[in-house]
């Protein structure tokens, strides 16, 4: 037997050079559902005007990141339950910090545009990515493996860094975490990009990025071992010693 | 002279594919999207790069197809490729019996394979089913399918193509007899109706064809057959594992990123804007993977979908051909102006493009050959970095 | 499409202060950030009361009777409270900037937090 | 992959500059912390009674050993130094134009530098008027 709650969607609404509102839609879902369910839901039976970003619904495209009752999440992979309670609202807004397009979606331009400027990787040697229980020792052939890195580039920690909100000139955690995935040893003209004033000093350890990230990258740990790599670089560089 | 004008609807794989294989013809292309781009079944598929054995032994037409595509996607955009190649795993007599024809049918279509002991297919994938009999390699991949098709509309951006996404199509203009002469779109992000002409209108959005030829009261042959996938929450494997049998249910298991996605099933729908997810299909995956690999018995659901597959042609589910079929209506209905392109997969996302193009530029007397083989693409990002 | 609503903005400073929406880093942010400038606004008043002792007897002790004022004793008590708040949030960045306990962020600060407290009670305790 | 050009998207960096504040910020972070013990135990159990300096003679008579001075001002450094630069971040937070930001960065400078030779000027002429 499938269980059945009653649920109020609350959706972020703005047209084109339009004031923004709410929209309320009311609707029976399985809480196992996704939000990203509900929302594509909305759109389906309720209102075919809404607009949103989705792809690939199991968090390898990084489309559908939203603001859920207030906090980023990459939609497709939270279930209705751990956001909300059977009668309760739940409210969907666009990430922060973003150009809104439409509704949900926002234009991913700038924030893609600076994962390019640092050369985030799209994919890696699996023995090269950061996973929480890598075996003891991988197998030297291993090595062959190529894997799909793991952010994905979904913009909630872009969303939900509080710098981030005052300043569009930071980095930001995503770039400044591929950077640090890339090492400046192996990509030493990095080091003009992240080590200056909208670089890797503007974080205030606040660690909201982590704290969101749906991927485990961990850009807040990312960001502090980059800075240890910059302060390595100097000082080797002051004490004559590339 | 000004450049022959094209319209695709869809900006799912095909329709990127087609946007990019024109503006290399040097066609003006724009791109017409209801949603963003991949938010129906290009975005949701399993993300399986196929070899072809899968299809190698019912459908060699297809199989052909794949193997040919997978060597030529993995040139031009390995980007967003995990290219670390597939086993097919035999663990019951019936599997074993399927073997032998499934050797032949590859070699038939120069699917490269090789033969594995249990022993040396658990050295190299220690988390499969350790009761394996027997399996073989084939060079498999996995892929992330919208940056696949960002990095075919990125560089049709590139060479002038436009993208106008949350654009919906309301309905076709035609000149008095018929023909196609453009189309009424609504921007879902104004609100506001444009009509945009063109010398050819291409319908390229799969499972939904059928909407788009009867606004030009003509019907498509498309049928949408959905599927389901599980997304685990762990990376069990490096390789696709596939079942060594015909095709079923939840008989592959893809790497991709974190996770292991299982799929997928087949049954017939007809409203594929919402398609519910059915429990007993997720017991089901769960059932099949497991048999696969044990361990995603005790792994957590991290994503579970469904996508619709638009499949062509007479039958149903599994019975049909996996391949495309490119439309002229000209040729089918007399009605000039709009080709249909349907059916196919993923994997031969280029190849759909390619016959489309083919089709479109023999309509307008464009000689210049398909480029589409041999030209590496841009960076998936460059979608959002070109200007459109 | 809309390019200035919902983009980064200076004027969004105050968003740094509230609590709503943000997790435990973000808590901890807010809290260094504003006892940051509470205590810069402190260091520069107090500076310049200090210079009372360069004119004489007379002035600073007439100074220090203020103290007595249960809302100068109680600004007193805000200064110590935030100097603790500050410096053990100020530990824990400094560990996790040197990748210690990084990834344990959040343990690190709900433990320096209640030590912070702790410390602030035993100072309330001898002060009044 | 294609290259696209950083400097339209990041602003042009500045280097040897922002670490090295950085790095002064983090390590007189941690000094202010021994800096403070010191200064409150100095305060509290040095010079007079255990109560502290609460008359303007304990202070004076306080100030007549010639390490207290010398703790007060490196203390007031160190907490000018930090304090300053941690303002310079949070108005950097603020999106300043360049010339703002120059203007800041001088008027911080100038600020900290003046404090600290008031300190000492202080530090000094409290000494001096227990002689």
């Amino acid at each position: 037997m499938v269980e059945t709650w009653k649920i109020t969607l609350r959706v972020y609404r703005q047209k084109e050079n339009q004031e923004s509102h709410f929209d309320d839609f009311q609707m029976d879902v399985n809480p196992d559902e996704y939000v990203l369910d509900a929302v594509e839901r909305a759109w389906a039976f309720h209102d075919r005007s809404i607009c949103f970003r989705h792809a690939c619904h199991h968090s390898t495209c990084g489309a559908c990141g939203m603001r859920v009752n207030g906090v980023e999440k990459l939609t497709c992979i939270t279930p209705i339950r751990e956001v909300t309670h059977n009668g309760a609202t739940l409210k969907v807004e666009p990430l922060r910090n973003f150009p809104v397009v439409s509704d949900l979606a926002v234009d991913m331009g700038p924030f893609y545009r600076k994962m390019e400027a640092v050369g985030a990787r799209a994919v890696l040697p699996v023995t090269e990515a950061e996973i929480e229980n890598p075996p003891s020792k991988w197998d030297p052939d291993d090595s062959q493996y190529i894997r799909l890195s793991d952010c994905l580039e979904c913009g909630l920690c872009m969303s939900a860094c509080p710098i981030m909100a005052t300043t569009p000139a930071y980095l930001g955690p995503a770039p400044l975490a591929a950077a640090q995935d890339q090492g400046l040893r192996r990509k030493p003209e990095l080091l003009s990009i992240v080590d200056c004033e909208d670089g890797v000093w503007r974080c205030h350890s606040a660690f909201e990025c982590t704290a969101v990230c749906p991927s485990f990258v961990d850009p807040g740990r990312r960001i502090m071992n980059l800075r240890t790599q910059v302060v390595d670089m100097k000082l080797r560089k002051l004490f004559g010693k590339a | 002279m000004s450049k022959p004008q094209v319209i695709i609807i869809g900006a799912g794989f095909t329709g990127v594919a087609t946007a990019h294989d024109l503006a290399l013809r040097g066609c003006e292309v724009t791109v017409v999207e209801r949603g963003d781009l991949c938010n129906g079944t290009s975005g949701r598929t399993h993300g399986l790069l196929h070899s072809g054995g899968r299809y190698a032994v019912k459908d060699k037409e297809s199989a052909v197809e794949c193997i040919d595509e997978n060597m030529i996607l993995r040139k031009i955009v390995p980007q967003v490729i995990e290219p670390n190649g597939g086993l097919f795993i035999a663990l019951d007599e019936s599997d074993l019996a399927y073997a032998e024809q499934f050797i032949e049918s590859c070699q038939e279509c120069h699917i490269p394979l090789e033969e594995l002991k249990p022993s040396q297919a658990l050295k190299l994938e220690p988390n499969i089913n350790p009761n394996v009999l027997v399996a073989f390699t084939i060079p498999d991949g996995t892929f992330d399918p919208l940056r696949l098709a960002l990095a075919f509309a990125g560089t049709a951006k590139h060479h002038g193509a436009k993208f106008h996404t949350f654009t919906e199509v309301e309905s076709l203009l035609t000149d008095g007899a018929g023909n196609v002469e453009g189309i009424k779109a609504l921007n879902r992000a104004s609100g506001r109706s444009e009509e945009l002409r063109a010398d050819v209108v291409v319908n390229a959005t799969g499972a939904w064809a059928g909407h788009i030829t009867a606004m030009a009261g003509l019907d498509a042959p498309v049928k949408p057959t959905p599927g389901i996938m599980v997304a685990y929450n762990q990376r069990f494997v490096q390789r696709a594992i596939n079942r060594l049998n015909a095709p079923g249910d939840g008989d592959i298991v893809l790497p991709q990123r974190r996770m292991a996605v299982v799929g997928t099933t087949s049954f017939d729908a007809e409203n594929v804007d919402y398609i519910p997810v059915v429990d007993d299909q997720i017991k089901l995956m769960l059932e099949r993977g497991s048999e696969l690999i044990p361990g995603i018995r005790s792994a957590k659901p991290r994503g579970i979908y469904m996508a619709a597959r638009p499949l062509v042609g007479g039958g149903s589910g599994r019975s049909i051909a996996r391949t495309f079929k490119c439309y002229d209506h000209k040729e089918t209905h007399n009605v000039d102006g709009l080709v249909t392109i349907t059916g196919g997969k993923a994997t031969t996302l280029r190849a759909m493009a390619e016959k489309t193009a083919d089709v479109v530029c023999a309509k307008l007397n464009i000689s210049t050959p398909c480029l589409t083989k041999e030209t590496p693409l841009l960076s998936y990002r460059s979608y959002y970095t070109t200007p459109n | 499409m809309d390019q200035t609503r919902n983009q980064p903005s200076a004027r969004k400073f105050l968003s740094w202060f509230i609590p709503v929406g943000r997790q435990v880093g973000g808590w901890a942010f807010a809290l260094s950030r504003v006892t940051a400038i509470g205590l810069t606004f402190y260091l520069f008043l107090h500076l310049y009361v200090l210079r009372l002792l360069a004119l004489g007897p007379g002035h600073y002790d007439e100074f220090l009777k203020l103290t007595e004022n249960p809302i100068i004793k109680l600004g007193e008590w805000a200064v110590v409270a935030a100097v603790f708040l500050h410096g053990f949030n100020g530990i824990r960045i400094v560990l996790t900037s040197f990748g210690v306990g990084v990834t344990r962020q959040k343990q690190l600060f709900y433990g320096f937090m209640i030590a912070a407290i702790l410390v602030i009670l035993i100072f309330t305790v001898r002060m009044y | 992959m294609s290259q696209s050009t950083s400097s339209t998207y990041v602003t042009a960096p500045r280097p040897d500059e922002t670490t090295w504040i950085w790095l002064v910020k983090i390590v007189t972070g941690p000094l202010l912390i021994v800096l403070l013990i010191v200064h409150l135990i100095a305060n509290h159990y040095v010079g007079s009674q255990p109560s502290g300096l609460m008359t303007y003679e304990d202070v004076i008579h306080y100030f007549q050993n010639p390490i207290i001075p010398a703790i007060e001002i490196l203390f007031l450094a160190t907490v000018v130094t930090h304090s300053l630069i941690g303002l310079r971040g949070i108005i950097l937070d603020l999106n300043p134009s360049r010339t703002v930001l120059t203007v800041v960065n001088w008027f911080l400078s100038l600020l900290g530098v003046f404090s600290v030779a008031y300190g000492i000027w202080l530090a000094l002429s409290i000494a001096s008027q227990g002689r």
